[in-house]
């Protein structure tokens, strides 16, 4: 049965579909045949826009203007594509026998951009994608002008991940805006992009970027290769691709990272990761992805590290509060009662007399109530979301609690896991799981149950990779020399270099570091050149 | 076969887990009860020389498993049955740590429960670990012997107000025949047991430094397992002679401010992890050793039946815990001398006579 | 990429083996007890039953209800309120079946390990205990950090007494222990304890006694000087004078009041601050001696006369009165001791320890050299505190 | 009750096997169909209610004598 059920996933998973046909042909000469067979191509689309001019004085032409209205930039098709056109082919300069195409492209065209293109099928494409396209009678090649140009939202701080100091600036929907961002962080001539188009009928533009110098050349090769296999119809998101190019794509764990800030894909490359970007979304992924980064804030760079170090334990303590709270609870409650002390055992025990479900009933069915709840409070309208939250968290709580359907031991242990599930935003969808697996295996064979669980998600987490990446390294395979930034937050000084199991090309990021001395100030010049 | 490899560094770990593995629960020598934590370095001595003469062969064969080694100085036949024969004693002593831990489990927290809901979760993730290579167990015993070395360094804190010092005199009262007796049982078991390492040095990365990883995590076993008797000596006294699992339940006694109290089920499920390890290693080299006796290419659908048969071992291995303890002090000694030193040393002179192997393999 | 195929697919292998875990865990649930369904003991009593063999076992059983918790507001206002314990006794050939039969009467599953104390009736302890409390010491459940106590009256009707300021007896009875260190004349011993000084075979054991006492016709709980047991059967009792002697030996002392008579008449208490107690035993040729030294640091606390104590030589004479005090504290311990043949201080052990080969040649006639034992006391007092007041507010310098 | 054994061992059969058959590895099917069998054997007697010798009851007769003659002090 699993067989045939795996079978069925493989095959769903690997079904190789044919890419749509494209037409091949070659651009006619004769302008009327290229603007039908456009118009036959698109359809009636009103937003297809076909300006057809006579060239100005000097070269005798007859041509067409197509772009695709709302894609371009108006201003730019008016002031520096039509108005030359129109008036800027100067008699003297343009000879009979230059090739006209060529000469208006050099001397007349004031946009940036300026590709020749013969075939058919990458005009319509230029077209759709933004670029407007000049069509003269007798020439069967195309100019492809490029005049993008849409509306765009402004740049501000992403919903998602937030933080107290440190830049406020979010990646946009806008591939360019993104890279530029992204520019604007690294100055150095290693940061690579590489463009690829994926998705058949999106054509979502998905870029590659790497800090070459700093970045090992095969894991470049790996996300380059694994993207190239991507077979999508379109790509709306980065998870689209994020759940083709994750090794284990069935894995509850996160295997590639997703971010919208800036600064954090920049500190990313810097570590030797490659960023992926799409087109279309804020979210850009990185690779490769391990189970410590989710614990990490952008925030434990800005803040000083001892205060940094603190929160960080804090966020593992959440996480693991959050994921084995219910668990630990059901099992000391229902199978080791020996080890609640005494008074705390008699408090509990009058709390949840006469409750009518056992224990690990109860912790799943307030798990599944606080999840709903959550649920709502996200799909709803802000304001309206607030007042769900509190609404169900108060009265569902206190009226199970006064009906005596659940002891209040529970709701305090499902709002404790509540609290704490929202400290590490990355393991949100493995901790659902997580506690729910835990919380039925503690219903069962207590804390043993809880062991058996945990031993089995070690041996899964181990047994991940991330594009050749242990999952859980350092902390599995062990590597010492990480644990600056991971148990701790080390000083900015001593962070000296990348993660082994990723930055090893180039591992040294700075002198490695004492305290910068304060008086003088010449070590530090002197590192400073070293 | 598994491709995987381990650091000389991972390799110190698995050996302490393993040595740790299941005499942590269940210690012998108990009538040398104040002394066990002293004559645990004697044992640790002679543990260390045995493990010394199989290292000694592996080195001259290195990348070679102990089957493979077999088979190049016996012969195919012979070389095949005495490679079962190790197979018959890493079944006995992955089935017999399985059932000490399900005695423990079931005379203590699980009293209800059957064994079958105890062993099959256990043996499915053993099963599981045991599919994932060499690479992903000795991953996963990476933390898991952090804990519990954190557990003893921790415990240490824990006793400190129930600790009596006086509890460890007299020193050496017994006669020195049973004191080296106790040593040799000690190097037998935990340490002896070590033997079953020669099929997994091959995926050691460097074989170079496979010899210092044998000490360090022999050593560093050796002193876990010598700390926690000296706690359960100080704590309990003379009365942990008298108790079936003395280096656990001294746990019971930890009484902090009446509010840390019956903290036993954490050392209980900590050391389950480290026997968890040893039987998963040894689940590991049953399905490769038996690979490699067949001549098969890969050892994963093995790991299942193997499994299966460690879960019926464990069932009726011993009829109860007396008899196991019995075995444990009489039989034990004998029954592993013979694999962790008599067969290598065997083997070992053989080779050496053969002139085996005839030419050297690495620099 | 084969190789990423290959990670895929033992990946959904690891997912169905989650799922077959989950057929096989679905099987149920043995050792559960749901915490409404406990009935938690803190308290037990043992004794004989009136009539039949066996043993009679008293629990004492909270009613989590009636215990108000902080913040639940309503629940303690009812009528008929009923008491926050409740004592329920059954009868059984050994402690075991009793605890097991004390089902036919209770509604919920007796849950032994949050137990405090046990207390044994002087009938039972006369018998042995071990044998009374086996079930205690085999079965997982229950602390070995229990109380031990012994009491002349029925363990029942102890565990029924008022507790005073606690709700539940059995807690109370435990603090009433565990403040042993304001007097240093009781003393406190755990199953664990009990179990190890019986592995030790020269030494006796000890045990405190608790009863009751009559107070305007409501039951009240007194601690009550020391039971001596001897190979596990009780043979006598120390009063709190020969408990102190005890555990001055003992080294257990940590605080107390030690008070003497003055030579001019009226009296002096001291509060012991701190104390340490080296002992040391050989066996000289025939005979065991045993040295004694005990330091202790004492401060004023209350004089009964009009004299001034706060002089240094004042002091030095309390000090020596002290001295005297503990020497007779112990003395009478050692005699009482020696008349019951019962090496309650560990004497043998301490050779055991420290001299095993001597050990081994005494052990089996130990009784004997521990009666002939030779005892050299040595104790130095010293006062360190005078409080806050140097003499009395009339006192009157005596003059020259 | 057997016929649970004996679908629980078929289960774990049809999961291993198909693999291996696609693999054309046959001398690891064949392998581990043979302690799969033996598995299910010992299985079956243990549930039949067959009283299986336990192993080392065995071991402790083979030593017994061993060990009194070596042991000290016993």
């Amino acid at each position: 049965m699993f067989d045939f059920l795996r079978r069925k996933l493989r095959l769903a998973h690997l079904r190789k579909g044919k890419p749509a046909p494209r037409t091949h042909r070659d651009l006619s000469p004769d302008l009327k045949t290229n603007l039908t067979a456009i118009r036959r191509e698109l359809g009636a689309s009103p937003d297809l826009i076909i300006r057809c001019l006579k060239l100005g004085s000097g070269a005798e032409g007859t041509g067409a203007l197509l772009f695709i209205d709302g894609l371009i930039d108006q201003q730019v098709v008016n002031r520096d594509v039509i108005f030359p056109l129109l008036n800027g082919v100067k008699r003297g300069k343009f000879q009979d026998g230059d090739d006209l195409l060529k000469y208006l492209a050099q001397n007349v065209l004031a946009v940036g951009e300026v590709k020749k293109e013969p075939q058919f099928g990458p005009v319509v494409e230029a077209l759709l994608e933004g670029e407007t396209i000049l069509l003269l009678d007798g020439h069967d090649e195309a100019l492809l002008l490029s005049t993008k140009g849409w509306e765009k939202r402004a740049i501000n701080e992403p919903d998602a991940e937030r933080i107290i100091l440190g830049p406020h600036d979010g990646f946009t929907e806008n591939l360019r805006t993104n890279t530029a961002m992204l520019r604007r962080k690294i100055t150095d001539p290693g940061l690579h992009f590489e463009e690829m188009k994926l998705g058949r009928r999106t054509r979502t533009g998905v870029v590659i970027a790497y800090l070459k110098g700093v970045v090992n050349e095969k894991l470049v090769e790996e996300v380059r290769a694994r993207l190239k296999r991507v077979n999508l119809d379109m790509v709306l998101d980065a998870n689209y691709l994020n759940e083709f190019i994750s090794d284990a794509p069935l894995s509850l764990f996160p295997t590639v990272t997703f971010t919208e800030r800036p600064d954090v894909v920049a500190a990313k490359l810097l570590e030797g990761r490659v960023a992926i970007f799409v087109d279309g979304t804020p979210v850009v992924n990185t690779v490769p992805a391990l189970f410590v980064e989710s614990f990490q804030s952008p925030d434990d760079y800005n803040f000083p590290f001892y205060y940094a170090t603190f929160i960080r334990w804090f966020r593992y303590l959440s996480f693991f509060l959050g994921v084995l709270s219910p668990a630990l609870f059901v099992a000391l409650a229902t199978y080791h009662q020996e080890l609640i002390p005494t008074s705390l055992l008699i408090t509990i025990n009058a709390a949840t007399e006469g409750t009518p479900f056992p224990l690990a009933v109860e912790m799943v069915m307030m798990g599944a109530v606080f999840e709903i709840i959550r649920e709502a409070g996200i799909r709803l309208a802000r304001p309206v979301g607030q007042t769900i939250s509190i609404v169900g968290a108060l009265v569902i709580g206190e009226a199970a609690v006064t009906a005596g359907l659940v002891g209040a031991p529970t709701i305090i242990v499902t709002a404790t896991t509540a609290i704490t599930t929202f400290v590490v935003p990355d393991l949100l969808g493995p901790g659902i799981y997580l506690r729910l697996i835990y919380t039925i295996l503690a219903g069962v064979l207590g804390a043993y149950g809880i062991l058996i669980g945990l031993l089995f998600t070690l041996l899964h987490l181990v047994s991940l990779r991330s594009f050749g990446t242990p999952y859980l390294s350092p902390l599995a395979p062990i590597s010492a020399g990480d644990f600056k930034d991971v148990i701790v937050r080390a000083p900015i000084w001593a962070l000296g270099t990348r993660p082994r199991m990723i930055g090893w090309p180039r591992p040294q990021r700075q002198p490695i570091g004492f305290p910068p001395s304060g008086d003088e100030g010449e070590e530090g010049e002197a590192e400073d050149d070293g | 076969m598994d491709q995987g490899k381990i650091s000389a560094g991972q390799l110190t770990l698995l050996i302490m887990s393993f040595t740790i593995g299941s005499w942590v629960v269940l210690p012998t020598g108990i009538q040398a009860w104040q002394n066990l934590w002293l004559i645990m370095f004697m044992g640790l001595g002679t543990g260390l020389l045995f493990a010394y003469l199989s290292l000694f062969l592996f080195r001259r064969f290195p990348g070679k498993t102990l089957f493979e080694i077999h088979e190049r100085v016996y012969g195919p036949v012979l070389g095949k049955f005495i490679s079962l024969c190790f197979l018959w004693f890493f079944l006995q002593t992955g089935g017999g740590t399985l059932a000490i831990f399900k005695t423990l489990l079931r005379s203590t927290v699980f009293t209800a429960t059957p064994d079958l809901a105890i062993l099959v979760p256990l043996i499915l993730i053993l099963v599981y670990g045991c599919r994932r290579g060499i690479e992903v167990i000795a991953r996963s015993n990476q933390l898991l012997i952090m804990s519990t070395v954190g557990l003893v360094l921790v415990s240490i804190l824990l006793v400190v107000n129930i600790f009596n010092p006086e509890n460890l005199l007299p020193f050496f009262n017994l006669p020195f025949s049973e004191v080296i007796w106790t040593s040799i049982s000690l190097a037998v078991f935990p340490f002896g047991q070590n033997v079953l390492f020669m099929m997994i040095l091959p995926r050691v990365n460097r074989w170079q430094k496979v010899n210092g990883a044998v000490l360090k995590g022999m050593i560093g076993a050796g002193l876990v397992l010598s700390t926690i008797q000296f706690l359960a000596v100080g704590v309990l006294g003379k009365s942990g002679q008298i108790l079936v699992f003395p280096t656990y339940e001294f746990y019971r006694m930890i009484n902090i401010a009446q509010f840390l109290t019956r903290l036993e089920l954490i050392p209980l499920l900590n050391f389950l992890t480290m026997g968890f390890i040893k039987t998963i290693l040894c689940l590991y080299a049953l399905a490769v050793g038996t690979a490699q006796v067949f001549n098969l290419r890969t050892y994963r659908p093995l790991a299942l039946p193997f499994g299966l048969f460690l879960l019926l071992v464990a069932e009726r291995i011993f009829p109860s815990i007396s008899e196991h303890m019995r075995y444990l002090e009489e039989v034990q000694t004998f029954f592993g001398l013979i694999f962790s030193l008599l067969l290598p040393m065997m083997t070992l002179g053989i080779a050496l006579l053969r002139g085996l192997p005839r030419r050297r393999m690495a620099p | 990429m084969t190789g990423k195929l290959q990670r895929r697919k033992r990946l959904k292998k690891g997912q169905g083996l989650l799922l077959l875990l989950f057929l096989v865990l679905a099987g149920g649930c043995w050792d559960r007890r749901e915490l409404e369904n406990l009935a938690v003991v803190l308290g037990m009593g043992v004794d004989f039953p009136a009539q039949g063999e066996g043993y009679e076992v008293s629990f004492q059983i909270v009613r989590a209800s009636q215990i108000q918790t902080p913040g639940s507001g309503v629940g303690g206002g009812g009528g008929g309120e009923s008491k926050p314990v409740w004592l329920l006794r059954s009868t059984g050939p050994t402690f075991f079946e009793a605890v097991r039969n004390a089902t036919f009467q209770s509604s919920r599953r007796l849950f032994l390990s949050h137990n405090q104390v046990v207390i044994i009736s002087t009938e039972v302890a006369k018998k042995g205990i071990l044998p009374a409390l086996d079930f205690l010491i085999r079965d997982p459940g229950p602390r070995n950090t229990q109380w031990l106590l012994l009491t002349p009256d029925d363990p029942g009707q102890l565990l029924d007494a008022a507790a005073g300021l606690e709700r539940v007896s059995a807690l109370a009875i435990t603090d009433l222990i565990q403040d042993y260190h304001l007097t240093s004349k009781i003393r406190p011993v755990k199953i664990g304890d009990y179990v190890e000084m019986m592995m030790q075979k020269t030494s006796a054991n000890t045990l405190p006694v608790i009863r009751i006492k009559e107070n305007a016709g409501k039951k009240e709980l007194l601690l009550d000087g020391t039971g001596v047991l001897k190979d596990d059967r009780l043979v006598g009792f120390l009063n709190y004078k020969e408990t102190r002697g005890l555990l001055w030996i003992l080294g257990e002392v940590k605080g107390g009041l030690i008070t003497v008579d003055l030579p001019g008449g009226g009296k002096a208490t001291c509060e012991i601050f701190t104390a340490a107690t080296k002992v040391k035993v050989e066996a000289r040729a025939d005979q065991v001696h045993v040295k004694i030294e005990v330091k202790v640091e004492t401060g004023l606390g209350a004089q009964t006369t009009y004299d001034d104590l706060s002089t240094t030589g004042q002091l030095k004479k309390l000090e020596t009165l002290q001295g005297k005090a503990v020497e007779d504290e112990i003395r009478a311990a050692l005699a009482k001791a020696k008349e019951y043949k019962a090496d309650i201080f560990g004497f043998g052990e301490y050779l055991f320890k420290h001299d095993f080969r001597t050990w081994q040649r005494l052990q089996k006639e130990w009784e004997r050299y521990f009666v002939d034992a030779q005892v050299e006391i040595k104790v130095e007092a010293k006062v360190e505190g005078i409080g806050l007041v140097t003499r009395p507010a009339n006192y009157q310098a005596p003059e020259e | 009750m057997i016929l649970l054994v004996v679908g629980v061992f078929l289960l774990l059969f049809l999961w291993e096997a198909p693999g291996l058959v696609a693999k054309e590895y046959w001398r690891e099917l064949a392998v581990f169909t043979i302690l799969l069998l033996i598995g299910l054997v010992f299985s079956l007697l243990l549930v039949g209610g067959v009283e299986l010798p336990y192993i080392e009851s065995f071991w402790i007769k083979v030593f017994a004598k061993v060990g009194k003659a070596l042991t000290p002090g016993s």
